[in-house]
């Protein structure tokens, strides 16, 4: 199969990528200052217990030797083990990405295919009121900083209409749920748990919402520019020459056309989510990903702030190859 | 307590902090003794939602965790031997540091020689999974705190115990403590550290690699405490039930905990306005100030033994300088500073001896705002302008705040900072290195009385002497005190004490806030806790 | 518009527009782009609309199917069988398109929807207008494939757009114009950018359209001689007006209009005619001309032309003229007339190539394509090499090969006697070349007189001198100094060839390439550039090449020239032997399919398929397509051979008269 | 004879008209906002960091137009005095970022072969690195402040003008005029720097002011991490994350007003964005 070949070519290619991200990363955080193991230690330890802990994480090696340890755990899928909690890495990283990624792609999904619909829909009506007024309206959510937008959201949601539950979890912790992907929503179709859905359900719609105002604008930019290409396309222009009905130039000749260009926007929408959802985290409490990784970082939990740089690169390039394919997939004149 | 250190951001609400005194030698303290708790008796409603600002690093308290929710967690969740009592302070009730009773344990005595202490089990003490609570735990417990070489090992070090073949277990319900030397403090170690695992369950979950089974109790949360565990979703949600085997008289009053991470202080200040919890234990400044008026909650305030203080590092410039010192503690707008930042909620302090702390005499810190003596003071050093950098803890409002109120001030009087506010990591190396020539620090002294305050910031070595205060005349003072028992006699040395420290002036006093916990108004019970970590059995809810 | 001007009988006609004039208004300009214009097409008959770009041919288009771009005013009447298109509500626009009238666009790749089957196109327009489900339209589709020539239809109805060549990819615009059963069949430029081999069958797809379904047919060409054959009357279109519109054979035989005449006098002959060029260009008209548009081009002008506007009159039958000087000459002797040859003394050798191969390598894995295979060339000062072939052949490989732009696998090249790789700055400047594309050959953020100027510079020609030099070449190119400061994009086509020749002329190179530098030029513009290279070609001090894919240009003025096909020379000799006695059959054919004027005749040689990259592999290159193949020619590399005074790579030239006049 | 406005299939010409109004107003805001920044000092009677002693959060009016915040500050003056901050951040790590990414992107984009690899390689690492955790890394190894802040922002935005005007470039090294300057002798220098160089920049022009806007939501966010700017230099992200809980006691001046300064200099240069990315389209067509 070509696409398998590709997807391998790729994959290939991503191992220098994802190589240096990690000594990169490696280097990164034992240059920092600050001491991991310090912020572990009472501000009794002695130099004796600061030793004893640091041989305990292997820190007391020379640094290549812990750059070779690292890197053959890696490979066996182990991260290492935490600093701050003692456990292993891979665990708590499990644990901590479905939430995050519940997060954000729901709510990249949702903006896509809001995009999609809106950007044709304005690029029809180009121009005109209705175009200017859903543009506008993007933009002004595209200016907002998306923890203020959070709080908002919040006073609104909750505060004064009460139509949200609090923003203290991510499941009415009554419902139940048996956790298994750590994706709340996905936990409670998969056991079809029907109170957890409608919960896990409403403690998503504020924060996805956020987070869809604060990428929407992008997106629909794209679409909108793409969509009125079309439009303005010979191609288009044929089709509509030749008195094609409006459903099947709609169907047949605008939409795919458009959504050409979109998947690889879509892709750095969904990386730059993926990086920056620590503060819709934060505001609604949801004990994500990127919590997890800033907390790392600020304690300079070696392993964790590792591991989590290394998913989170891992993730952008993973969906970047997605987008490829779905480019590829959409687009027959791209070859691969 | 300080109003818990809990960040406004929780992430970094460990934070380096100084609120955990819990160290080094000091002779036992000044007495207290009114052990009667008269917790308040409400019919307890099922459940209390409590916000906190983070989830515990680990649930193993002899390996990691070193934070403050997990340390709270901790003490309602192991259970732990002995315990503090409670007494009255004023309105409110609070921890009896000085009082130390058994509550798992039947009895912790020591022999004559003062080292050898003799703990007692109480008999059919069950873990919930049905193993009885037998010697044998407490020494597979403190076998495996030694061969951690962390918390408690290094905690025991000052009371003598060094090796596991100190711990010596006499029978099935008795195990024996030989202390190389005798200890005044062996209670206070002891109430934190005399936990024990259910060694049974525990020894299923070891492995050649792994002979304390740290992998299982890094996920696992401990058994047999005041509460038990019954659900903990990672980063988010913990779930206690009161544990019903306790067999005191003081167990959980109330029957369900939740604690919910709820990392926003503005979104912890929504949730309790609308009554989603009960008590939020991340809200600072202004907001205690604002919930005091909101219908449904009440601030549960008192007086507090929290100092905040600006360390001056008195071997860095600038503040190698005595008159540098001086210049700043003059330079500093106290009255403004409780108005601005704790909205008035704050005890102004005229000495290095906190208040309420036997010995506390007004004339122990002789500085008032006043730039014009802060400008001649600065003039005595020989300088006209210095440049410095003060120190705090990143993402903490309250020292943020202050920091901002004295750079504005002290700038008036020549004295140039540069704010500098340091994530826990960085913090902790700069403090090892004592590198940091100024540096605003809060915390509580566990034990009331002077010596144990020499002993915590003021000897040469003292794990908190963040000032590398060396002053002979104190190490003095400090070596006479360990026998000087008489109550007069002790207090002419505290006396002596301030003046010194009022000449030296290591550290600018700034005031002692209040404690303030805001919570619904059908919350009852609240303890105080004096170490800074709730003990949630006391709590009930009115209905 | 006066009603005597239609003469044809209102109920045959099925097309019918009458004083069409569009005026579209943007934001701060406006263009008149027709004006009074009236025609009409009747069923069965295929009607030339002609002019160069900017005359309003496309224009037309889009009235009848009732699609102006936004901002036009539209006065007059298009009557489509009887109803007004202008008039139409949305949803009789909506039968009228596709079913009343189907354009067939200009640039079929572009008017092919990229992520759609052109199978499935098709099938949305039998659904649409021939109201056919599922198999059935499968099948007519597979049909019409075949009926436009596309074999294999079945696995072509499952192609994309961008896997078709161009001239497949203009066969399936037919066979969705047509899909839709219209009763005109719009065909805007249909065979711009094809190779000569394919204009002539494309073209005849009309005819056929025509002549057995009975459709009306608008044919739109800047080119009027390639669609002279097919057409029954042709309409002559300047600045929006109709100046001229008669029967095919008279008009184009006879043209009375000065800009006819222009018009065809500016095509090239490959039968040695040589351009006469008019000065000027189009007008932009901002509203409806009142004197005559052509009037400051024109050498017959008068005071009447240059202030009142000529009304259409009818000279004879159906012939009817805008113009207060109708010519009467006729146009092949003033050809004649012009006719002139340059010969010059060759002198040294400027360019030398020996057995060059290039292969450009496909980035990853193995393979690549294989441009040229052993070409060999010699040129000297003085002398003109005319390289022709069709698109695919190697030629602009050829050019980048000759500027060093691309190395060769094997062989060398040496320009000025050294090697074009190890030339320094300066020497590669020895070598310049005129680009294809006037305007993107120039450097879009840098004025006119910096691109002028840059060969200089790597000469390190001094400042002041570099002033005075592209000063000459301006002046030469007879160009006003002022447009030095202009940037590329405020420039005409033919402005920016001007600037193109002027760039290559001003360091004195000892050879210079042509690479098509017209074929993006409109036709009388072509005529004036094709003027200033003959000059340009015909100083002693430097070679030229002249590369072109209309080998009616080249006869013009090359010394010799050389064939291309699929990266190998398959003839070359002396400019007039090859184009008079051809050899090569691939020669014979293009020449064969090239269009002369007031001639109709048919190829003696043809083609049987469209050009195949992939027909290369071994053997003739030709012998897929050869009508003549035989086993040898499978099986046998060919060299060339020398036939007389020309070289051809064929090894049955001796036999081919014998066996041509046998078919 | 009846004229007639035909109905167009889709309409084009009002295109330049909005995207004219788009410029000007996106254009007009910032023009204000940096009017405001340079004159804040005129503009208000307080300084950035100056505490009022008479108190905190005093509500708008009377001495202080917008109140004060919890350190005793007046608003208005911050207001003003951080869009210097956040207006200069955002400027000039967009420009280093743009210089910056432009200078790989032409490299990598017009040599090719293993230089392409290689930066484009290295543009990878940097891109799929966490912004957050490579600003944090960042101002932790260059120490805080103003230009640690811009290097920050440019470092995250570097790679994406890398991709771009590489992309770019590999279009205009296939045209015409490259070869015409390869066959004028040019050097790979020269073609570089007078040929590929501005007209490589079409794309970037549009897309750095809508950069700008996002640079400066990445600012507030940094230093709602408490990896911005430290206490109490004015700035907007700053200002709003300390006053969230201000918001929710009703205390609105303390964050509305730098938010909203915050989302319309953002809205400015989307606006700037959107506009002339649809007079870019325009011209294409």
């Amino acid at each position: 199969m070509r696409i398998l070949r590709f997807v391998g070519r790729r994959l290939l290619q991503l191992i220098p990528v994802l190589l240096g991200v990690v000594v990169l990363t490696f280097l990164l955080v034992r240059v920092l200052p600050g001491d991991p193991i310090r912020s572990i230690l009472g501000p009794n330890a002695t130099e004796a217990d600061a030793d004893a802990a640091r041989a305990r994480f292997g820190l007391d090696q020379p640094m290549w030797k812990q750059f070779l340890d690292y890197l053959g755990g890696l490979f066996t899928g182990d991260f290492g083990t935490s600093i701050q909690s003692g456990a292993p890495v891979t665990g708590e990283m499990a644990l901590r990405l479905g939430p995050t990624l519940e997060l954000v792609v729901i709510a990249v999904t949702i903006a896509v295919l809001l995009a999609i619909w809106l950007g044709i829909w304005s690029a029809r009506r180009a121009d005109r009121f209705g175009d200017h007024t859903v543009r506008i309206f993007a933009l002004f959510g595209n200016s907002i900083p998306e923890f203020w937008l959070g709080l908002v959201l919040i006073l609104v949601g909750y505060a004064a209409l009460g139509w949200f539950p609090a923003p203290s979890g991510r499941v009415d912790p009554d419902a139940d749920l048996t956790p298994l992907t750590g994706a709340d929503l996905v936990d409670a179709l998969i056991t079809g748990n029907g109170p957890a859905i409608s919960s896990a359900a409403a403690h998503l719609v504020l924060p996805v919402l956020t987070l869809v105002i604060g990428v929407l604008a992008p997106l629909l930019r794209s679409v909108r520019a793409s969509a009125l290409e079309v439009l303005r396309s010979e191609a288009y222009a044929a089709a509509a020459a030749h008195g094609l009905p409006e459903r099947t130039l709609l169907r047949g000749y605008l939409r795919r056309a458009t959504l050409v260009r979109l998947p690889s926007l879509a892709a750095l929408v969904f990386g730059t989510a993926l990086g920056s959802t620590v503060l819709v985290e934060y505001v609604y409490s949801w004990q994500g990903f990127g919590q997890w990784a800033l907390r790392g970082l600020l304690y300079r939990d070696y392993p964790v702030v590792q591991a989590s740089v290394l998913i989170i690169a891992f993730a952008y390039v993973l969906v970047f190859l997605i987008a490829d394919v779905v480019h590829a997939w959409l687009d027959p004149r791209v070859k691969i | 307590m300080a109003p818990p250190n809990i960040s406004r951001r929780g992430l970094l609400q460990l934070g380096g902090s100084v609120a955990l005194l819990m160290t080094t030698g000091a002779c036992a303290a000044g007495s207290k003794d009114n052990p009667d708790s008269s917790a308040s008796a409400g019919p307890a409603a099922t459940t209390l939602r409590i916000a906190v600002s983070s989830y515990l690093s680990s649930w193993d308290q002899d390996f990691v965790g070193f934070d403050l929710t997990a340390l709270m967690l901790f003490k309602n969740v192991y259970p732990y031997m002995i315990d503090y009592g409670v007494t009255k302070a004023g309105d409110s009730e609070i921890l009896d540091t000085a009082n130390i009773t058994p509550t798992f344990a039947e009895s912790f005595e020591p022999d004559s020689t003062q080292k050898i202490w003799t703990l007692k089990l109480r008999k059919g003490v069950m873990f919930p999974s049905g193993n009885e609570m037998k010697a044998a735990d407490v020494k597979w417990s403190k076998d495996r705190a030694f061969a951690a070489q962390a918390n408690v090992a290094g905690i025991y070090r000052t009371i003598g115990l060094t090796k596991p073949e100190q711990v010596i277990v006499k029978d099935d319900y008795t195990v024996e403590f030989h202390q190389e030397f005798p200890s005044a403090l062996t209670k206070q170690i002891q109430a934190i550290s005399l936990y024990v695992f259910d060694s049974v369950e525990a020894k299923k979950h070891a492995t050649d690699a792994d002979p304390w089974a740290k992998e299982w109790f890094a996920k696992n949360a401990p058994t047999g405490g005041y509460f038990n565990v019954t659900k903990a979703t990672q980063g988010q949600e913990i779930e206690l039930s009161a544990n019903k085997a306790y067999p005191g008289t003081d167990g959980a009053k109330t029957p369900t905990i939740r604690l919910s991470v709820v990392p926003a202080a503005a979104n912890q200040r929504l949730q309790l306005q609308a009554g989603d919890i009960d008590i939020a234990l991340g809200i600072t400044g202004q907001d205690l100030q604002d919930l005091k008026k909101v219908e449904g909650v009440k601030v549960l305030s008192a007086a507090s033994n929290n100092q905040v203080m600006m360390t001056m590092s008195v071997t860095t410039a600038p503040f190698d300088d005595v008159n540098v010192r001086k210049a700043l503690a003059f330079a500093v707008p106290y009255e403004q500073i409780i108005k601005n930042v704790y909205g008035g909620d704050a005890r102004p302090v005229k000495s290095y001896v906190p208040l309420d702390m036997p010995g506390y005499a007004e004339t122990g810190y002789p500085f008032t705002y006043d730039i014009e003596q802060a400008k001649a003071a600065l003039a005595a050093s020989g300088k006209t302008a210095v440049n410095s950098e003060l120190v705090f803890e990143a993402n903490n409002d309250e020292q943020q705040k202050i920091a901002v109120q004295v750079q504005a001030e002290a700038a008036k009087a020549g004295i140039t900072l540069k704010l500098t506010p340091l994530d826990p990591a960085t913090l902790g190396e700069r403090r090892t290195q004592k590198s940091i020539p100024l540096q605003i620090t809060t915390g509580q002294l566990w034990v009331n009385d002077v010596e144990y305050m020499l002993a915590t910031f003021y000897v040469k070595g003292a794990a908190l002497n963040y000032a590398n205060l060396n002053n002979a005349e104190l190490e003095e003072i400090y070596t006479k005190s360990h026998t000087t028992v008489e109550e007069s006699a002790r207090l002419q040395l505290w006396s002596q004490v301030q003046s010194i420290l009022a000449a030296e002036v290591p550290a600018v006093m700034i005031c002692q806030p209040n404690f303030n916990l805001p919570v619904r108004e059908k919350v009852a019970g609240w303890v105080q806790p004096m170490d800074g970590l709730a003990r949630l059995r006391y709590l009930s809810a009115s209905a | 518009m006066p009603s005597e001007t239609i003469t044809r009988e209102q109920a045959v006609t099925m097309l019918d527009i009458q004083d069409l004039s569009v005026v579209i208004h943007r934001p701060g300009r406006q263009v008149a782009a027709l004006s009074n214009v009236s025609f009409s097409v009747a069923p069965g008959e295929v009607v030339g609309l002609v002019g160069e770009s900017g005359g309003g041919k496309s224009m037309v288009a889009r009235a009848i199917v009732g699609m102006l771009p936004s901002g036009s005013h539209a006065t007059g009447r298009v009557g489509f069988d009887g109803a007004d298109v202008l008039r139409m509500d949305a949803a009789d626009l909506a039968r009228h398109r596709g079913s009343g009238a189907a354009i067939c666009f200009q640039n079929p790749r572009g008017a092919l929807s990229p992520t759609r089957t052109v199978g499935r196109q098709l099938i949305d327009r039998l659904v649409t207008h021939q109201d056919m489900k599922g198999d059935r339209a499968a099948e007519t589709a597979k049909e019409l494939f075949a009926a436009v020539g596309i074999r294999n239809p079945a696995r072509r109805l499952e192609a994309y757009p961008h896997e078709l060549s161009g001239g497949m990819a203009q066969r399936v615009m037919i066979s969705l114009a047509t899909g839709c059963a219209p009763g005109l069949l719009i065909a805007d430029e249909p065979t711009t950018g094809l190779d000569v081999t394919l204009t002539r069958e494309i073209l005849r797809q009309f005819r056929h359209a025509a002549d057995t379904d009975g459709r009306g047919v608008l044919l739109i060409s800047h080119d009027l001689a390639s669609i002279a054959e097919v057409c029954d009357r042709v309409v002559v279109l300047y600045a929006g007006t109709v100046v001229e519109s008669g029967p095919a054979a008279k008009v184009l035989r006879e043209p009375a209009h000065p800009y006819t005449r222009a018009l065809l006098r500016s095509v090239p002959d490959v039968g040695g005619g040589r351009v006469v060029a008019t000065a000027g260009g189009m007008p932009l008209m901002t509203a409806a001309p009142h004197d005559c548009p052509f009037a400051p081009r024109c050498a017959h002008a008068t005071d009447d032309c240059r202030s009142t506007r000529p009304e259409t009159t009818m000279l004879d039958g159906d012939w009817s003229l805008a113009c207060f000087h109708p010519q009467e000459t006729p146009l092949a002797e003033a050809i004649a007339a012009d006719l002139t040859t340059a010969a010059t003394e060759p002198g040294d050798v400027v360019l030398k190539i020996e057995d060059a191969h290039v292969v450009y390598r496909s980035r990853f894995g193995s393979g690549g394509h294989h441009a040229l295979r052993g070409v060999s060339l010699e040129l000297r000062a003085g002398e003109t090499l005319g390289v022709v072939g069709e698109s695919g052949c190697g030629k602009s490989t050829l050019a980048k090969l000759i500027m060093g732009l691309v190395e060769p696998s094997e062989g060398s090249v040496e320009v000025a006697g050294k090697g074009v790789r190890k030339q320094s700055r300066a020497e590669r400047t020895r070598a310049q070349m005129v680009f294809q594309d006037p305007i993107g050959s120039l450097s879009p953020r840098r004025t006119v007189g910096d691109s002028i100027a840059e060969p200089l510079r790597a000469a390190k020609v001094p400042a002041k001198e570099r002033a005075q030099r592209v000063e000459a070449a301006l002046g030469r190119m007879e160009l006003d100094p002022s447009i030095l400061t202009r940037l590329p994009h405020e420039l005409s086509g033919g402005q920016a060839q001007r600037i193109g020749i002027a760039r290559a002329l001003v360091g004195r190179p000892d050879l210079i390439v042509f690479d098509e530098p017209t074929s993006a030029l409109d036709v009388t513009v072509q005529a004036q550039i094709l003027d200033v290279i003959a000059d340009v070609a015909s100083d002693a001090g430097h070679g030229s090449v002249f590369i072109s894919h209309d080998l009616a240009t080249v006869r013009g003025f090359a010394d010799r020239v050389v064939v291309l096909y699929l990266g190998r020379v398959v003839e070359e000799g002396p400019v007039d032997e090859v184009f008079d006695r051809p050899k090569h059959p691939y020669t014979r054919a293009l020449l064969g399919s090239a269009p002369r004027l007031g001639e109709t005749r048919t190829a003696d040689v043809q083609l049987v398929k469209d050009l195949d990259e992939a027909d290369a592999a071994t053997g003739c290159a030709l012998a897929a397509r050869c009508p003549f193949v035989t086993d040898t020619c499978r099986s046998q590399e060919q060299t060339l051979q020398p036939y007389g005074e020309t070289r051809a790579a064929c090894w049955r030239v001796p036999e081919l008269t014998a066996l041509i006049e046998k078919s | 004879m009846a004229a007639i406005e035909m109905a167009p299939v889709v309409s084009s010409n009002r295109d330049g008209r909005f995207a004219k109004v788009l410029i000007y107003v996106g254009s007009g805001i910032l023009v204000v906002a940096a009017l405001a920044a340079l004159l804040a000092p005129l503009l208000t009677r307080w300084g950035p960091t100056e505490i009022d002693p008479s108190g905190t959060l005093a509500a708008p009016g009377g001495e202080h137009l917008l109140g004060t915040d919890g350190n005793g500050m007046d608003v208005w003056s911050r207001v003003l005095h951080a869009a210097r901050l956040d207006l200069g951040i955002a400027v000039l790590a967009v420009a280093l970022a743009v210089v910056v990414g432009t200078l790989l992107g032409l490299l990598a984009g017009y040599l090719g072969g293993w230089v392409d690899d290689v930066l484009m390689r290295i543009v990878d690492i940097f891109q799929a690195f966490p912004t957050f955790i490579l600003a944090l890394a960042v101002s932790a190894l260059l120490g805080g402040g103003f230009f640690n802040l811009v290097v920050t922002i440019a470092a995250v935005n570097a790679p994406a003008y890398a991709r771009l005007v590489r992309a770019e470039v590999r279009t205009l090294r296939e045209m015409q005029y490259i070869d015409a300057a390869k066959t004028s002798g040019a050097s790979t220098i020269g073609i570089m720097w007078r040929h590929l160089l501005p007209n490589s920049l079409t794309p970037v022009r549009v897309i750095a002011p809508l950069n700008c806007g996002w640079a400066m939501l990445t600012l507030a966010g940094l230093s709602f991490l408490g990896l911005g700017v430290t206490v109490p230099t004015a700035e907007w992200g700053s200002m709003i994350s300390l006053g969230t809980s201000d918001v929710v006691a009703g205390r609105w001046w303390t964050s509305v007003p730098p938010g909203l300064a915050l989302l319309v200099c953002v809205l400015g240069f989307s606006l700037l964005g959107e506009g002339l990315q649809e007079r870019a389209d325009a011209k294409r067509r």
